[in-house]
């Protein structure tokens, strides 16, 4: 069925096809018709399961955390500040290897008070070893949920859908709502290998001095890096039920192209757009998407990047003191490999600053004009 | 690809309006993507709303600027508000509105149409009578004016998504289509 | 000879508390009050480290160990969860000290007090964030020393009144008890059991370490307590009805006071000072009795 | 009651995936800890279980018959048992080595 | 004067000679020497401070924001989960450009709960636009809070110092403590452009729309690059009024190094000594200390190591998904430099795990042995 | 004529806030209150966005926006560098809405209440998030609907008995106001002002918005409130003195509720019990005011 | 009372380093927000101050006489002023344009 | 540079005797590390103290695996914990006994001394008669033995540094110093 919904009910019908069975969140601009569309189908019977309505994200997450330890499937959403105060969490539902879904929408962090769009309350969190996916639509943000809960219940780790503010969470777009038994045979119950079950009595998370906290650790990392295949595989198995896939990456016309713009987020829509212009004034531009950004997507990055001469990474966000985050991770990714394209840095769209095909045009305008790497350029600056 | 701009106060419905049209579109196998004013809605405040509108999947994500239509849920609005900002040459401009169109006092090259919307409404026991809710009534002179969806979607889409009194908000703008009076 | 607590032992030797650990024993009753078809949600505290490291416990039923703040709202979560799997037996215990309740865990305990999630929330109060080396808690008794309320300036706030502040949250169940007195914890922790929503109980653990105190006077210590009307033993029904569950005995404060080394330095007056203040208090807590 | 065997890995691979405890704690014998004994006058104890009730540990069992009988594996020596025995049955004494 | 001192009073001693005005901090294992001493100092008169003894970490730094919004200097420590709970208000520390300094004690995340030494903690807010400065003795400590409070008033941001737990912490070192008045000659009145102020009234932070929040956002960035030199200048006179000096990096032996070790904390105590031993050995080891890592410092990281043929990063911290977190970094450094050398990667000393001269050699030798850079070693796993 | 309320404003008007805002009203009364040495602390809320954007503010004192949670500490750390600075005659003001107050804010005010930080926290009740968008809080009471208790399943807790939870903290002074009753609310201010260490002040703001209810209504709402004795004036005492500053004239909660569409979906008998309700807590409300 | 100067920047170099206010809110003139607008009828009025007291902008001025003024520049025509007037001096008519 | 073990129980004050013994060489010029175990110390749990000396800055920081020397604070302990893990050849074993030497049952290549720092404690009032604090007396004996600090700069460092009885722990010291007896 093909339904008009605006990004927060997409989330919202991604967590009911996925059959949640527990959800805490905790309101936020804009993210609050995913409560306000749980709530209700909670409420009509819509969906089976217990919305704990708690009075702070940090609860949110440590709720969800607990459901999910206790056997079931958990969700919560939120955005920016949200996010921030779930930090002690998230590490948390990745030391305790619980797959907890989150969805956040973008936002820029106070203060000042912003409630637009900017990466860096995502990116902030990508030490924790939260899995993180970035997506460009509602059909996406959609379909992404089902894809989270299938990889995350794999490899017990937790997993945060991103979705830009009101580009996304507040805009209206078709989507196709898939059967629910397609989804059920997608998407096998939840059963992890320890719960806490007073049958089957255990601790979870005590003390573990030097000894073995070091081997946990490297336990969650061998955990992500097998995540990228299970990605690979949920995304092709999807593809076959369902007829969308979305790949870890998307390379979109980088075959031939001159300069290759990296992009994540609603950028890439509007991207595209811009390079179907600039290719048909005869300039080979392509645009390397990122959408799963933890685990990073190493290979995709070298395969495709590896055949650029030029690399224009655009970042919605910025690590101050250091640079944009995709561009660091990029260059970071390129280091060893064999073929180390140049790469410009900018910042742009931060705090819901548009980006549109014209600042997209600028950037293509000013890496073609540079030969030497710049690695802050900030885009639309009012000087 | 068509884009449309809905002027209206916070409470008034511009949003629900243009996702209707977009609700509509769809029906007709077109794409169509909705979206507010990005920001804070306060019940009383000018507020805007967006629409645009293409015969493939829309992938661009970026504000309107240039509007090939503006629609205006409240006519108080028009002294206020730059309304004509950006809009294209020939774009319609609708009003919600008792006057004839040459007595709208806007200039430029553009085409004007209006209807009376809030008569409609409060006809139809829409909203209150002081707060009378045209935004399904307007919706049914953009559709005479720019033919962008055809009214019989825009019908059947008013009668599945309205909160309350569905019946009477199709009759509004279909009543509203019928009406709506151009240069 | 008839026992009078349950024999059943659900927590385990080996474990790593003090010697004379009084949180320990606060444990030890509940567990058997509530029997194995439970599951602890633990915050940070002295309790964390006694249940022992990885890939070993204690306890005797399973634990969650949560962040500090969030005994209540993990424990919510497990709730949530055991009800979608429709397991309404297993008791979800909340447990935490002084500090993760009367601190930095009160929002989400109040949270869940105020939604009525289905929770027993057990504070053990050892007056002191002991875990950490004994800094002050919002539990701290006026006058005490502990490391951040050093000699020369004991603490200078009274005890934060938890009961009254979870009664006025109209909980269904709230108590408080001591390790001194195990048959009346127990009896508590079973009625609470029976009781609907979140429900409460405030339980004195008395600790050596931080009360500068011998290991084997804990029991003494806490029997003191009540006996003394420091920490008087009662329950209150749905925020509305108060009852003494044991009438203390009047027994003088510096009883109490001169066993533990953190009251060492109050002066004659002080201690008199306190002595008033807690027959003030325990008339106050008689008045609102009354009406049980 | 959980099994107390002593979890043995040589390496990641035989640990489970996150931290779940597999064993008691039983496998600790907190008799290290002990500088003074608890011992148990027989000839005095008229077994009310007393001292078991308020052992810590717990390291006090009690036997058929209700008398109580003390796990030296486990006591810490902290006394209380001493204390509250209401015949003074128990009495410390300092370990030797 | 010299003295025996743990980490978290040499934390306490610089907090004190920098004459803080406010101090909100909550104790937490390893950093409680901090809170006690502080709180034993203000009790009794050595400090003219006021100690808000408040109830989470949350609300710490929620406080000394406000205190430093007031006008005053002010102090917070914390650890870990501390650290981790005051993440959304690091941010705001940033957004609202208050010059707190906040000492944290590096200890590993929970769960499983640990509360030994790891960086994980720290290096998951390199993202907020806090200024992040990691120590190796207890006299660095002491000196680079005097220090941080200089730059960070300077640019108008936040500063994070940051030591090991127990290597650190609770390891008494010699000290020497500096006379009060060269410190006051040093570190002069704080005193912030705008305040609150009922006789000078502005609203701090309110909320900011597209038009306005990317140009502030710039000027964070701006901030905190202006920091590399005041952090430069800082250091230099620190040097010239108490003869100690640590730079943003140290490099120890590199000129002629084959292989460079890039360290921080006390690791590179550690390594030190180990290349002693190893140059008497013949071999020509270096290191590259990272001090301060927020703003990183690119162009020391180009000069020295541009000048390397091996490179091995040594990272106590791992960022799941991606790669050691120094390492990481500085392959982005380098990317765009002129010379790259190869760059291993190394994870080492996770969760308190000793590392000891063998771990280094051990380091060394693998480096030596292969020809091909390894982005994830995990050094002394328990296989 | 005589002003029954001080004639300067320090609150401007250009601000954002929707046609007959509550929330406003209650700020330009307790800053009429208060007088221009104020500094107010300010989290996430309505009146966040009401002051205006950036580079603009319309409140007329200093704000320091903070945190959703930190209402009460960002107010403590302030106070305390205006106490270093020697400045003792500034009010420091933590005005917060009810979901910044009775939820994700109760730790921090919970924490600065038992320290005895001198802060004057206000609580403006809206009675649900209404920044975001009329969500559930605590204070919601029992039978609204709001976007997260639809209609079919309104709220089916009760409101969270605020002032009796800052009563147990034994603070110097709390009080309820309402902007129907502006004498009242200025006059509690001021005492609060003159009273020591932490002071809690409840306002009812009624919002037309978030109350379905229309614009012009909003005093009459706040009157009838306190008429029906749904939100009674009062005022405590170091937690122990309980006086009523206004007497309910009782007239009945259906002519509070049917102004208000939020409560459009009550059928007759829920409305009456909840007279029944309102009648029940105004007599144990009366109870506690017996010791005044 | 605070400036109500519209702040104009050309760009980043203009504004102060952190986001500080400036300026008074009163160069929003909120009349845009009006659809009913309040008139008072002079010869009911018998200045007693109610209006003025309960208008949340606050858009009602008090003359030296104690007599209201309603500052169109700012009211947004909630009504609470008609509502509350005890002498029904003041009505609300529909914003023409 | 020299290394030293010290084994006690939680409670006993094993770290303050390693922090004494360095602040002792700090006042002698020499420079020295003081750690505890990194860990819970819990009231009668064994538990281990550390010192480096060296005659320059030390750097390096990592845990102590080879000693030269070791301390033991209570005799308890000897049965139950592995006191002379990595000792070093040749180094000394300094126990709190009241046995001779060679009545001391370990077994190995080192050199063993002993003190009767309990009675010693006692003698001077230092704790209670239960749990005397011998942490001091003991520090006399490590003196005596391995000299790598003067007894002089010792006792004084004691004098400044207890938290109580200051010159009762100095005399203990100094009685312990000249009543250890070795092999
Ligand atoms: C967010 C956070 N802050 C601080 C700590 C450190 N911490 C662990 S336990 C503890 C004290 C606990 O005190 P209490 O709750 O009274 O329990 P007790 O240790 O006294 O038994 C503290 C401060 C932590 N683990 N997490
Ligand atoms: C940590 C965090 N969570 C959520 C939000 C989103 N938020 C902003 S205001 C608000 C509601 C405020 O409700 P209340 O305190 O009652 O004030 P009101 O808006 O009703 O005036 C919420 C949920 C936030 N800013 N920060
Ligand atoms: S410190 Fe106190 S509460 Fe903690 S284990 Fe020791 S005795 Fe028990
Ligand atoms: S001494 Fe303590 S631990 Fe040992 S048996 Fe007695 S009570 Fe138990
Ligand atoms: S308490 Fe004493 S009398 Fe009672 S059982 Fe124990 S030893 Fe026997
Ligand atoms: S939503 Fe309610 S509280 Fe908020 S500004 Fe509007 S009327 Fe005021
Ligand atoms: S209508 Fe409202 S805003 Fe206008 S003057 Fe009257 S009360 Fe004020
Ligand atoms: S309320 Fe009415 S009578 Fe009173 S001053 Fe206003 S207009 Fe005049
Ligand atoms: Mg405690
Ligand atoms: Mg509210």
């Amino acid at each position: 069925m093909r339904k008009l919904m605006m990004g927060n009910h997409a989330l919202s019908y991604g967590a009911k096809l996925s059959r949640v069975q527990v959800i805490a969140a905790y309101p936020i601009t804009p993210q609050t018709q995913v409560v306000e569309l749980l709530s209700e189908m909670c409420a009509n019977g819509e969906l089976d399961a217990k919305f704990v309505k708690v009075e702070s994200e940090h609860s949110a997450l440590a709720a969800s955390i607990g459901a999910s330890a206790a056997g079931t499937r958990a969700f919560t959403a939120t955005s920016s500040q949200g996010l921030a105060l779930m930090h002690e969490m998230i590490h948390w539902a990745v030391g305790a290897r619980t797959p907890v879904v989150l969805g956040n929408i973008n936002r820029a962090m106070a203060p000042p008070w912003s409630i637009w769009t900017e990466q860096n309350d995502s990116l902030s969190q990508r030490d924790t070893g939260i899995m993180q996916v970035y997506c460009e639509s509602n059909q996406e943000v959609q379909d992404t949920v089902i894809q989270s809960y299938k990889v995350a219940e794999k490899v017990l780790l937790p997993c945060m859908l991103v979705l830009d503010a009101f580009y996304l969470s507040h805009t209206y777009e078709p989507v196709d709502i898939p059967e629910q038994k397609l989804v059920d045979k997608y998407l096998p119950k939840f059963n992890p290998p320890y719960k806490l079950d007073p049958d089957d009595v255990h601790a979870f998370g005590g003390l573990t001095d030097a000894k073995w906290y070091y081997e946990l650790r490297y336990k969650i990392e061998s955990a992500i890096e097998r995540a990228r295949g299970e990605w690979r595989k949920a995304d092709d198995e999807f593809g076959e039920i369902f007829g969308r896939k979305y790949g870890l990456v998307e390379d979109y016309k980088c075959e031939d192209a001159d300069i290759m713009l990296v992009t994540s987020g609603t950028i890439t829509g509007t991207a595209r757009v811009t390079v179907d212009m600039l290719r048909d004034e005869g300039k080979k531009i392509g645009i390397l998407k990122i959408r799963v950004f933890r685990p990073f997507p190493t290979d995709e990055v070298r395969d495709i990047l590896g055949g650029a001469k030029k690399v224009a990474c655009i970042d919605r966000n910025i690590s101050f003191g250091q640079s944009g985050v995709f561009f660091e991770e990029i260059k970071s990714a390129l280091y060893n490999s064999s073929h180390r394209p140049q790469i410009w840095g900018y910042i742009a769209g931060l705090g819901g600053r548009d980006v549109t095909p014209d600042t997209i045009r600028e950037i293509v305008k000013r890496t073609e004009e540079s030969d030497k790497p710049q690695e802050l350029i900030w885009i639309g600056l009012k000087k | 690809m068509i884009e449309v701009r809905l002027h209206g106060r916070g409470g008034q419905g511009s949003v629900v309006a243009s996702k209707m049209l977009a609700s509509a579109l769809l029906k007709e196998g077109k794409w169509a993507q909705s979206f507010p004013e990005f920001g804070v809605e306060r019940r009383g405040q000018p507020v805007t709303a967006f629409l645009r509108i293409d015969t493939k999947p829309i992938g661009a994500h970026y504000k309107i600027y240039k509007p090939d239509h503006v629609v205006i849920l409240d006519p108080t609005l028009l002294g206020q508000v730059n309304v004509t900002d950006g809009l294209k040459k020939e774009g319609w401009i609708i009003v919600n509105s008792e006057r004839a169109p040459d007595e709208i006092d806007i200039k430029g090259d553009f085409k004007i149409a209006t209807v009376d919307a809030t008569g409609i409404a409060i006809k139809y026991g829409i909203g209150s009578k002081a707060a009378p809710i045209v935004n399904t009534a307007i919706i049914g002179a953009l559709v005479k004016t720019t033919g962008c969806v055809g009214i019989k979607s825009v019908l059947q889409t008013i009668r599945e998504e309205s909160p309350s009194k569905p019946e009477e908000n199709a009759m509004a703008a279909k009543e509203a289509y019928e009406k709506t009076r151009t240069t | 000879m008839r026992l009078t607590i349950p024999e059943e032992e659900i927590m385990q030797p080996g474990h790593l508390a003090c010697q004379g650990c009084g949180a320990t024993l606060a444990m030890r009753y509940v567990l058997k009050g509530l029997g194995r078809k439970t599951i602890l949600s633990i915050p940070a505290c002295c309790c964390t480290v006694i249940d022992g490291p990885f890939p070993y416990s204690a306890y005797g039923v399973p634990i969650w160990h949560t962040a500090f703040e969030t005994a209540a709202s993990a424990a919510a979560g497990i709730k949530a969860g055991l009800e979608v799997l429709g397991d309404s037996e297993t008791t979800v215990l909340a447990w935490a000290g002084d500090g993760g309740t009367f601190d930095i865990g009160i929002q989400a305990l109040s949270g869940a007090a105020e939604r009525g999630d289905e929770i027993l929330y057990v504070c053990y109060d050892n007056e002191a964030y002991m875990n950490t080396g004994i800094q002050r808690s919002s539990a701290t008794p006026l006058g005490a020393w502990t490391t951040t309320t050093p000699v020369g300036h004991p603490k200078d706030r009274p005890k934060k009144d938890m009961i009254a502040i979870m009664a006025a949250h109209r909980i269904s169940y709230c108590a408080t008890a001591s390790v001194g007195y195990p048959e009346d914890l127990i009896k508590k922790v079973k009625k609470a059991k029976e009781s609907k929503g979140t429900k409460f109980i405030h339980i004195l653990a008395p600790c050596p370490t931080g009360w500068k105190a011998r290991p084997d006077d804990t029991v003494k210590l806490a029997r003191l307590a009540v006996e003394t009307k420091v920490f008087p033993l009662y329950e209150v029904e749905n925020g509305e009805v108060w009852r003494i569950t044991k009438k203390s005995k009047g027994t003088p404060v510096i009883e109490y006071l001169k066993l533990q080394r953190r009251f060492k330095h109050l002066k004659e007056e002080d201690i008199k000072q306190m002595q008033n203040n807690v027959e003030e208090e325990y008339e106050k807590l008689l008045k609102k009795c009354e009406n049980a | 009651m959980p099994k107390a065997k002593k979890i043995v890995w040589k390496g990641v691979d035989d640990m489970p995936e996150m931290a779940v405890s597999l064993s008691s704690m039983r496998v600790n014998k907190t008799a290290s800890w002990r500088n003074l004994k608890p011992v148990i006058d027989y000839d005095k104890c008229k077994p009310c279980g007393i001292c078991w009730k308020f052992c810590p540990e717990p390291a006090i069992l009690l036997k058929e018959d209700g008398s109580p009988v003390i796990d030296y594996d486990y006591c810490k020596g902290c006394g209380i048992c001493a204390e509250e025995c209401p015949r003074n049955a128990i009495t410390m004494h300092r370990e030797e080595r």
